[in-house]
């Protein structure tokens, strides 16, 4: 226990490497999610491109030293353009046992683990269900271990501090954070500054953290513990202002984006639901800017308060995950009668009922699609990575607005708990969004129901306009006045209509990007998160000499009007869905081509490997 | 041309009169109501168009099509959402609610209870008619224990809510009962929830001819109604009978009827106070024949800040600290570098 | 006004023909839809065969005289096996200038028209929004018109009865119904012993009633209005015991005799809901049967209720429309997670939101086969006719039962409301529903995920029994223990194995009927309440010469194995559906079979014509 | 060869402690509850495999999990209607319904009321801890105005909903409160309910260590609670204070605290009567600290029939009225005719 196995050997000059993929695994009360997060902007600042995996435990706070208690934090970062948080990590650190047992499985061949040995008690080793020590029975022998006492070499170090014993302890993660920024050659810097900011108004704890940092990484360089560090230069990335964001931050701003765009106030209604939550408490900090957000009593009420923002003229959203999906379809079905402009937010985590509800998972396509009574045509699109939510939150409001239509974004964990380097857009390439409400001017022609002739929306009149007092409801309308209609054809004309007035939304869109040669061999068809993995895929595919090309499908319904087209171009096409084969039904259908789908649903993203294998499969079995 | 209506001009009921043909029944105590609101709402001094009638879905809930007003006729149980979400987004409205026994206290018991709670200003108005109308007669969670029904042929074996004490329970500032057939009453209480700054809940009994006819006559009939029905008044003694010779006295913890001409000194009896703590006006709310009188008028009157408006101040506030984003702003608001 | 148009002529013996399409068409006060049940009792006791078609206004009580109180009802007699009700009526009875108004059209051209004239006064007419009397006015010009102060006649007739002039009028209907007793050869028997029942405690309602009746016929006979009467003969039917019976209760009965197959008593727990109220309804009449009906508070609330009882063993089962089913989704969900057994009736009405609720449709199957969150199979069957729904309910049971999975019974407005004569099936023949519960012999050995090698069906334990006690939820289980699992692997065996549960469904369906012959040019594939159309119209084109089968699914999920091969011997395939094509979708998607859709949202059945005129089209085009 | 449990084995608490490890965070008031009913039911003379333990979701909801019963960990919001559903189906069950603040008042609310007024026999705990625990910190409906959380950085502006008051309103035959800490208490309370035929409702006050810590302490803290809390006792004089000195009183109409050093009379001080009319309780529930002290203990316990028992009755009239009909009678029971 405790002792110290290093092996020491001369320091080199940092060795120079394309890129690497470090998991920090701990006990939930390790910080591991922290250290993982400086760790990654500490990389994003220095010019990586990086890639970000959290994976925290379903409980609250699970027993300390379980297995249900492990939390990690995966971050691939790179000197090249990278598109996912890795597939296998090359460094392990693992800071008890049940990080170990849980995490280590997934290390690559001779991957190095870095150990925090002190936390390698019986009582831990017990919890984590080793009945051997693993640092001892050979469990480790194909891998590069180094074991350290990081408990002890963070309390000796903090000796000085004027903190309890427990809360010593608590900094371990900074210690460790300093051993990786040596052995990567990274500046301190940002997280000293970051340790300032918020600790501000306790000193005790940044000096307790800063201590801890400076000192595993002098720890690093004294105790030639590591052969060399290692050095992964600037990608060559864009030039612009950058920032690391997450997926529900992304369509967070991108909310408050739209509301400036369009320069409407904002409402914000939803219930608490993992992992849509953080979505609510985001624009929460918005009051300034004039956003309401509004905590309902459920997620019926949520969309019913959506509901009723729209129709008094606001930009109205909502967010939840799957099961508050399924309970909002009835009133999402009353803003596609009425033809309502709003948002559904909806974070897909792995189901059917509450399922897994802090995996991931992208089953909801159907729901989203199909979910309601009747013939019920909502808009549905999804961002690729976490950062896109930007733009799909803008996009979403302008589809909202300019077609009066119910919009589905459909976002999942996966993005909304990863994060990337986010180019900002220059904000004067970003349209404003236009609405227009009618005046008391236009009384005297007001048909609620009258309809723009190239989009087919309906005019947005509201409530407060003198001589536009009108009626809307559930019940089918009438195609001009709105009121309510029994009429056999007139339903008809209205179902015609609304589902017309979706598949002119296509009419908007650029044409669709194929990465690869626009015809060949494999069209490989994906949407959503799994958009890194596949596209990594492909192209190493291509690099291989495959015949492999790649479309991104952000918008789902309606479908682009070219993709037809670009399908009839492949002989093969592979559709990877992390449900099983979604989207594939609704192109099968469409196009009626005989799409392979490549599915998993065990809540975790698609490794790269898993799509490239597939890839390989299907152009060598032709 | 058309022509631009003056801010506030003196409305009429016809104002207010859509063109849409009602629906109810012939009798149906749903008529009253519309014309009683209809007769208030011109008088309180706001537009037309700031009126909004929102509904769930029942017979009462085609309420919004007869009023010449921004209506919505929405989703079973679900109008008090729809309501919140018009009123914070624009509180200049005057927003009202119309529902059901069903649909304000089966599906939609609570969304009622949360909009009451928030005490968001909005006035909602319970149709009850301890009944479902509009599915043909099933009974509704007012209907009384025992009650024979398209779905109950052997009598319902559920005990019934009563809407009052809900609404108290849920902290509404604004408490009141009426009958669809004392139409003076009914705009008098109609009146005093429209002018109440906060969330106003009145239950008014509506007779439904069809499926539950005279299901309130063995106390609102013409000639039992002054010993069954005692008119509460702010501040005034709470008297009944033929000559205001019955009142209420507390004893032991519990209402006790009392007579005057039995010698009971007048100074004991209860002065109806609208302000006051929440159980007075249960226990006058829930006073039920036989054993007592039934209570209509205002059983509670309180005031405080409404949900909307305490959100506005976050606004107000807010904006006083920070200075709205520019585009720019937002998009840097987290941890920056530049690259290149 | 109330003058009497009629042409004597010297009275033959009854015509025989093959069929009549009559429409009763009125206020809704004129007690049409009374009339015409009595005229389709009487004809099925004749040994017609019969189809009918209920058409009632959506309001409770529509203004007298008003268009949206227009009440009707269609039947369709005949001495030949008919499955529908009719395309077009022969004979319409127009009680007032509103009925007139809106059934006319629908008319056959040269029909028989009967018309009250006495409630063609100037104000009907005006309701009903005739500017010009269209007795007079030529708008009768093409069809064979008779007219005839109906009410007069009734109050002459009734003077004798002591009863007030507004009630005396309420028996009008009885005294139109004996002039078509006459006209068509009927018995009066049926009516005058049905009223004697109806009536039992009020013998001057009798009195009224069958005095109408009577006159109404003697009318017939004495006035000679009428050229001949005419004689519809007994149909051919299979010989047995028959009962005129409805959709609803054709279900409430089938719930019944599941749960005598099944010596387990039944929970029914639903909100009311049009069309579905009425099976709450029927059902709660059979507390003599330990049938328990729960009112609840709401769709949700039904669900749970069901869930709940199911998990307590009792057979149990749920009926909706459509928004109560959008409502219901996320608890059906966690009868899927946890493997209940449990029935979920849907009786489709026209969409989306509270669309026209009194209107039939077909367009929720989509949202029965995907409106969940997550990959969440639910087995998903419909019957083709009114009768059926007994078949389908004992059958929903038995799949449920069986494979401990929820069944979805998809009926629909039209036949919810339409009847038809049902040859009672021989008891002996009813299966049995086998229900096992693992006993507290069971015990040591329990795990409440174990499966059936066969159907994968989960033990169905249930509290009470000693030594069984387990925990369930709607989080992922482990595929053995049932308790809370969250590993990767697990999810995604238990996705599978869920889905392959529900494939293994179709293991035990009899092979697929194809009417007509096993290949050949058109294949016509529907499902539900169009069957009749659908046959009828197939059958009628086979006539012709057309190459024309027809295969009528009552599973829709999971589809017969049989189904790709018989779809893979026609050319073309043709999906007629009362949505904008939603089986289609599911059909083209799995077999990639370019089928074409008959789609119509009018809130209306097919007609034959309709259906046919599409294969012929579709045959020619070839 | 397995062996037959006894019909009634002494049971003891550890027959109801699962094989499944215990999840919540270390210094969670759940543990004291949990622990409470693991005692109070292996007394209750029912055997094991009788109790049914269900939940919603939310941290308290994992309670099923850790019960050696029979266990249903069900959807947010729901539980009282699977409850429902099971009770009915088969009324010889112990049913409890395991609930949190959010899961029973916010998205439940409706399913709540609607099973207290039915008086359904099952017992529902609600574990009021005034925050959402499972979902990491956002405001609950019970959360004092103004409260800070994830949700609400600048304060919430929703009205707290008091669930007793709820409870009441909905005609809940057994109304009680009690505290994690307070563990004899708690188990008495639980015992009480367990034994009561109908709903039982007991509100339990429940530290969240991690995101609502001490929630409670202003009354319920070694140090204060004498004065702050007051424990009800059926047909006792309602008291409290270091000695017992303080009661209650009722003045115009509202509930006064008096002191007997003050001189007033004991014979005037109320006595608690737990069958009392429903607004006596209602008074009691909603006194809140600091204008008075928190009541705990049982507020009401009456008795009435419940929803599965007036179920059954109607089941055993039809059966007297009529026999159940064969496969073939019900096949008969509308009119037929023969063919052939
Ligand atoms: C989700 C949903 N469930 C059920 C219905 C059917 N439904 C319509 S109105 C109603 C109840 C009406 O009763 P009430 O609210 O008392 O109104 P009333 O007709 O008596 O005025 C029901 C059950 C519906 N429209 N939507
Ligand atoms: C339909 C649905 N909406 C939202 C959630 C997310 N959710 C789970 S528990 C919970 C609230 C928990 O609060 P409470 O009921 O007070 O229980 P506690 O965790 O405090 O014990 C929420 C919002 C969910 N699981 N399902
Ligand atoms: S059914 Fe009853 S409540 Fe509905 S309109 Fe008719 S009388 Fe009024
Ligand atoms: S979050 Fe709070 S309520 Fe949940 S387990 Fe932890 S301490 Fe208990
Ligand atoms: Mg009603
Ligand atoms: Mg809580």
């Amino acid at each position: 226990m405790g002792k110290t196995k290093t092996r020491k050997r001369p320091v080199e000059t940092p060795k120079e490497i394309e890129g690497v993929v470090i998991r920090f695994a701990g006990d939930s009360g390790d910080g591991m999610q922290l250290t993982g997060t400086q760790f990654s902007s500490t990389s994003a600042i220095a010019g990586n491109d990086i890639s970000t995996l959290p994976d925290f435990p379903a409980e609250i706070r699970a027993p300390a030293g379980s297995l249900p208690g492990v939390s990690a934090f995966q971050l691939n970062f790179s000197s090249v353009d990278i598109m996912t948080p890795g597939d296998e990590p090359d460094l392990l650190v693992a800071m008890n046992p049940a990080a170990l047992m849980t995490n280590l499985p997934d290390l690559q061949p001779a991957g190095r683990v870095i150990i925090n040995t002190d936390a390698f008690t019986a009582g831990n080793l017990k919890k984590a269900g080793y009945t051997e020590n693993p640092l001892n029975d050979g469990t480790l022998g194909n891998y590069q271990v180094i074991e350290l006492p990081i408990t002890s070499l963070n309390a000796q170090a903090l000796e000085s501090v004027d903190l309890p014993k427990k809360q010593v302890s608590r900094s371990k993660n900074f210690w460790a954070l300093g051993l990786l920024y040596w052995l990567f050659d990274r500046s301190l810097e940002p997280t000293l500054r970051w340790l300032e900011g918020k600790f501000a108004g306790n000193p005790i704890l940044i000096e307790a953290n800063s201590t801890a940092l400076l000192a595993g990484h002098a720890y690093a360089e004294a105790s030639e513990i590591f052969a060399s560090s290692f050095k992964v230069r600037e990608a060559a990335i864009e030039p612009g202002t950058y920032r690391k964001i997450a997926g529900n931050e992304a369509i967070a701003v991108g909310c408050v984006a739209a509301s400036i765009l369009a320069k409407r106030p904002l409402v914000y209604s939803s219930y608490p639901i993992t992992p849509a939550s953080e979505i609510l408490h985001y624009l929460s900090h918005y009051r300034h800017m004039d956003i309401r957000t509004v905590q309902a009593e459920d997620e019926i009420a949520a969309m019913g308060i959506v509901i009723g923002a729209s129709f008094a003229g606001k930009l109205a959203v909502t967010g939840t995950s799957g099961p508050g999906l399924a309970l909002k379809a009835e009133a999402i079905n009353l803003a596609v009668m009425t033809e309502l402009p709003c948002v559904i937010i909806n974070i897909q985590r792995a189901g059917p009922s509450t399922g897994l509800p802090t995996k991931t998972e992208q089953s909801d396509l159907l729901q989203a699609l199909y979910g309601r009574n009747g013939e019920s045509p909502v808009a549905v699109i999804a961002p690729a990575t976490p950062a896109e939510g930007f733009d799909c939150a803008i996009e979403a409001f302008r589809i909202a607005v300019r077609h009066m239509i119910p919009v589905m974004l459909l976002s999942d964990g996966y993005l909304a708990n990863g994060s990337e380097p986010w180019r900002l857009p220059d904000v004067s390439c970003l349209e404003p969004i236009e609405v227009r409400h009618p005046s008391s001017d236009d009384a005297e022609e007001f048909l609620p129901y009258a309809r723009d002739e190239k989009t087919l929306a309906r005019p947005w009149g509201i409530p407060g306009t003198a001589g536009l007092e009108h009626r809307i409801g559930g019940l089918e309308k009438d195609v001009l006045t709105g009121n309510v209609n029994y009429e056999p054809k007139n339903h008809q004309r209205m179902t015609d209509l609304r589902q017309e007035k979706l598949d002119r939304i296509a009419d908007f869109y650029d044409p669709t990007e194929v990465d690869g040669e626009p015809e060949g061999e494999l069209l490989v068809i994906g949407w959503g998160g799994t958009f890194g993995a596949i596209r990594t895929a492909a192209r190493r595919a291509r690099k291989e000499g495959l015949s492999v090309s790649h479309v991104h499908l952000r918008h789902l319904h309606p479908l682009p009007k070219d993709l037809g087209d670009i399908i009839g171009r492949f002989k093969k096409v592979l559709i990877p869905e992390l449900n099983m084969g979604q989207l594939s039904i609704v192109l099968r259908a469409r196009y009626l081509v005989d799409a392979v789908g490549l599915n998993k649903v065990e809540g975790q993203p698609f490794k790269v490997r898993e799509v490239h294998a597939k890839m390989d499969e299907m152009l060598r079995s032709k | 041309m058309s022509t631009r209506p003056i801010p506030t001009p003196a409305l009429t009921k016809k104002d207010f009169v859509s063109d849409q043909e009602v629906r109810w029944c012939p009798g149906c105590g749903d008529y009253a109501i519309l014309s009683q609101v209809q007769k208030v709402v011109p008088a309180l001094g706001i537009p037309k168009e700031k009126f909004v009638f929102v509904s769930g879905i029942g017979c009462s809930s085609r309420f919004p099509y007869y009023m010449n007003a921004y209506g919505f006729h929405t989703i079973h149980g679900r109008a008090p959402t729809i309501a919140t979400g018009i009123k914070i987004a624009n509180p200049e409205l005057s927003v009202w609610v119309v529902t059901g026994d069903g649909d304000a206290l089966s599906i939609g018991g609570n969304h009622l209870i949360h909009a009451l709670r928030r005490n968001m200003d909005i006035k909602i108005l319970l149709f009850n008619n301890r009944i479902y109308g509009l599915t043909k007669g099933q009974y509704s969670p007012t209907s009384e224990l025992g009650k024979r029904t398209k779905s109950t042929p052997m009598g319902s074996v559920d005990y019934p809510l009563h809407p009052l004490s809900i609404a108290l329970a849920s902290e509404a500032t604004f408490v009141a009962r009426a009958i669809d057939t004392e139409t003076k009453h009914l705009a008098e209480v109609i009146e005093r929830a429209a002018r109440h700054k906060g969330s106003a809940f009145i239950e008014i009994f509506q007779n439904c001819n069809i499926f539950n006819d005279k299901a309130f006559d063995n106390f609102k009939a013409r000639d039992v109604r002054a010993n069954r029905i005692v008119r509460l008044e702010h501040e005034k003694q709470i008297r009944f009978g033929a000559d205001g010779e019955k009142g209420f006295r507390i004893n032991h913890c519990e209402l006790e009827v009392v007579d005057v001409n039995d010698g009971i000194p007048e100074s004991e009896l209860i002065v109806h106070d609208e302000h006051s703590r929440a159980f007075v006006a249960y226990m006058l709310a829930r006073m039920d024949y036989p054993d007592f009188p039934v209570a209509i008028g205002v059983l509670r009157d309180v005031t405080k800040p409404t949900y909307e408006a305490l959100l506005d101040d976050q606004v107000m506030e807010a904006r006083k600290m920070r200075k709205p984003d520019t585009l720019q702003a937002l998009l840097e608001s987290g941890e920056t570098w530049k690259v290149g």
